[in-house]
């Protein structure tokens, strides 16, 4: 076999085992200023986001869903940076910023589970339909 | 020929594929090649390539024997009447989108009874969903018990009201179920309903005989059977074709036209409208005779002792939850869950070890929803699979539940 | 890269069906292939032969890329806006049925009028008799001159009328004439036609732009072009696509399927239901390159030459008459009679010289009817023909009149 | 080249090209008994012919129709061969007889020009739709 079984570990850093499953921000607000969900049919991920904005600024969020480690945890890792930022700043938050805070190598066929979170903010927050159309 | 004498080693020697090293158990998905099938396609796209059945020269000639000869051999795999009930598709999904628009647009009307099963993968749902829309006829899905086995009585009841068509697969891609189809094609055909069988899954690893199944129509894909991509089979009796209109249209599958009007050309031509997969097709004869060469008894006894096997290991293996019925009443499939790990980043951990293991849906996403999981891992076996393989997709599944531990 | 510099002795170097002695004047019908093309095909048998979209191992995910790959190199060979709008077929037939069925029968209605040409191929006239048949439309047909032109005035004429759709081949692969194809497109859109342009012809042997063309559909064969059987392209405009329901339908097209109903993937996936041809899709890339690699520019002045000469060629020669344009304004293509010996015994004849020639109708039988002949003997060149294949060709034919004489 | 040039003119023997030139028994018959056509679409090849039968005797037979050498010569040969022939008897002319009487090597391509003038006799004189079903 040509690649060492310890690569494993690599791709699945702790820090993401661990975001999947200790899921920071998990769970639903009571009254969100904004509600949005998203699935990824062909693998059956879903993350949904509430966020809680006043004066522009991100004050409160929370996440829910399920699916891959991938998808859980960059949700996870994706609201802890969210909170407290301005609606504005999380405009400029793209797909690079996205799997670089994975900060592993995510091979084509996952990068869905990766950007599905990315895509409930987009979409949910600036209605845009398409994250490739950006 | 028996398990005992089957020689998995030399048939890897004939899958060039396996020196990268790979332990592929995605069969049920598309099988790998041989080099007799590749060798197939490479003779004719350097010694007699060109298009067939119109021209008059030599190599032309030699196309379209062997191109016709893939019929026969096909017709005499799955024991048909003959070679005119053998139409060439690019494989199941447009066979069954044959019978649908060329049967259906025509024999489906308002208010009509199509009773297909919980199941049944998407080639063999969606388009009866668009023709009953079409139509205003309705659907009813056979739902299985917890074994993952058909729910007989209900399907009787279904039969009871009188269906239009009953359409089903004989072995099922996700839990690999084998269907009793010759007891349900009985059956239906005997509440007076026309019978499609999703054969997909079952001619690649079982002996087939059509005759003896008795449905109208039967599908398959060369792509899982060893063949290369792009060339299946519609099987159709002979009535029930003849009596079709065309599918799709164009050069080849006419007799005249005319600015006024167009005949049609005999049967199986007049389903083969524009120049043919050709040296698919070829690929496709080589693939059957291979298969025949191994005897389809043997690969059948050669799967089961693999099923049986992994079946034991996976079994095994703490938290690790198996679907669907026993090996001996299941094709070379095994759909499971691990507790904790979502089957994508089990798949993956799995690639790391060079193992190719299906999740998803394996486009059967009602059957999913029956199940209530988004997804499963699947293993599923062929020819060329041998034990070494389960115990690496063993060891695979023991590393993603030590990293997610 | 001007004709001097075209080294087709080099470009023959890359078929190895040339050393079976042949003079191939048949790639109208269709080409040969390239070592280069059945070598990426035979690449990913052996090394990455899997499913596409649905797994989540490497080599699926390499299978999945070379076979996305091919989509934009067809693209950008055509000049289209989106890889969106490039739908894989199995060739121009299917591609030619998909618009007929997903457009046609939702936007053709009764009373409605069709104009296509004398010059179509079966492939285009075929589906749309039976589209107008099923919705009560009418066809009409643009007519030749003597030159085996169209006629211009009659075509401006229909197009007063109002049709819904035009349909026609940019290059009629009976006669070689190469239609005014921008003008047309352009007074049909101005009339308020849809537009399908059959790029069978042109595709292989000319630089294409399908925006500057400006039609709606464009569909073309990966076989004519140097790719596999198995393999080709529908082009069509984003929004009509998008407006269009699915043709097929089955695994792969759909987002969702749910007992209730079911929801479809995006384009251009939409279209494209069930296992498709993978390796011939990987093949047709290798294609596309290899045609990029000669220049479009350089293919064409290669067959004007060729064509030229074996016009000069065949003019000579006693009791034969040739059919269609001059060379400067077809492709290269030549169909023609020789009095007294029926095509197909010329064809025979030339056969025991290894020379492959067509007899025939070119399935464009009206347009036979209109020149009167039953069937014509066809000469068609590409990339690799050279000007001795041409002069074997003349051999044959001095043959063919000394044995009738 | 393998095929040596001189190959044709086995195949295409002299007397082929003369009943192809000079067809015997050319022409129709005013009042025929029999009269039935054919042809081959997919090359335009015509074969028709017209019998005059008296007791079960085909007492005389014209063909009329156009094609390639191979068609044609094959239903002047025929001809020559029913005439004054019982009908009985002419029922067992199959496809070997036909192609032995042309006497050369026929390829797959052409056999069902050659085979036009024999599916003329059987479909008009016995009704037998397929000449592959006999
Ligand atoms: C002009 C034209 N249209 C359509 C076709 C049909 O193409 P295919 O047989 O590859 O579907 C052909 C080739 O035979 C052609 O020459
Ligand atoms: C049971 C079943 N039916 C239909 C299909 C569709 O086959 P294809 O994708 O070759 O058209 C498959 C394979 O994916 C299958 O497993």
């Amino acid at each position: 076999m040509s690649t060492p079984i310890s690569a494993d570990d690599q791709f699945y850093r702790e820090y993401i085992i661990d975001h999947y499953k200790n899921p920071r921000n998990f769970g639903r607000l009571e009254r969100p200023d904004i509600s949005h969900e998203e699935d990824n049919p062909l693998c059956g991920d879903v993350v949904g986001m509430d966020f809680q904005v006043k004066d522009g600024v991100i004050e409160d969020i929370r996440f829910h869903g399920r699916g891959c480690a991938i998808s859980q945890a960059s949700a996870s890792l994706l609201t802890e940076r969210l909170k407290g930022m301005t609606l504005d700043d999380a405009k400029k938050i793209n797909k690079d910023d996205v799997i670089g805070e994975l900060g592993i190598d995510i091979s084509p066929a996952r990068i869905k589970c990766a950007l599905l979170s990315l895509k409930v903010l987009k979409v949910g927050a600036y209605g845009l339909a398409d994250l490739d159309e950006e | 020929m028996s398990t005992l004498t089957y020689d998995v080693t030399a048939v890897r020697r004939d899958f060039p594929i396996f020196e990268t090293g790979i332990a592929y158990l995605d069969s049920a998905n598309t099988s790998q090649r041989p080099k007799q099938v590749t060798g197939a396609m490479l003779e004719y796209f350097e010694k007699f390539n060109s298009n067939i059945h119109r021209a008059a020269y030599r190599i032309a000639e030699e196309a379209t024997v062997r191109y016709e000869a893939t019929r026969e051999k096909v017709r005499a795999f799955i024991n048909a009447a003959s070679t005119k009930e053998i139409i060439y598709t690019r494989g199941t999904t447009e066979a069954i989108n044959l019978v649908a628009y060329a049967w259906g647009r025509k024999n489906i009307k308002k208010d009509d009874l199509i009773v297909l099963t919980i199941l049944d993968h998407h080639s063999n749902i969606v388009p009866w969903q668009i023709l009953a829309a079409e139509k205003g006829a309705h659907i009813e899905y056979v739902d299985i018990d917890d074994k993952g086995e058909l729910r007989q009585e209900q399907f009787a009841a279904l039969l009871k009201r009188g269906p239009r068509l009953v359409a089903f697969n004989l072995v099922s891609n996700a839990l690999g179920t084998i269907n009793p189809a010759r007891e349900m094609v009985a059956a239906a055909k005997k509440a007076g309903a026309t019978v499609l069988v999703d054969g997909a899954q079952s001619t690649p690893h079982q002996p087939v005989d059509v005759r003896a199944l008795g449905c109208d129509f039967y599908a398959f894909s060369g792509h899982k059977m060893l063949g290369p991509t792009g060339a299946g089979i519609l099987y159709g009796r002979r009535e029930l074709l003849e009596a079709m209109d065309p599918f799709m249209s164009g050069g080849d599958m006419i007799k005249t036209v005319r600015i006024e009007g167009t005949t049609y050309h005999e049967l199986p031509w007049k389903f083969e409208a524009g120049t043919q997969a050709i040296a698919e097709v070829i690929g496709l004869g080589a693939a059957v005779d291979y298969l025949n060469g191994l005897g389809m008894d043997a690969v059948r006894a050669h799967e089961l002792d693999i099923t049986e096997y992994a079946y034991e290991v996976l079994s095994e293996i703490d938290g690790l939850t198996l679907y669907g019925p026993p090996p001996s009443r299941r094709a070379g499939v095994i759909s499971f869950a691990i507790d904790g790990i979502h089957p994508h980043d089990l798949a993956t951990i799995a690639d790391r070890d060079q193992v190719c293991l299906r999740a998803g849906h394996h486009c059967a996403m009602p059957l999913m929803t029956r199940l209530g999981v988004p997804a499963t891992a699947r293993a599923s076996f062929y020819v060329y699979t041998q034990k070494e393989e389960v115990d690496r997709l063993a060891a695979s599944i023991k590393e993603a539940q030590r990293i997610f531990a």
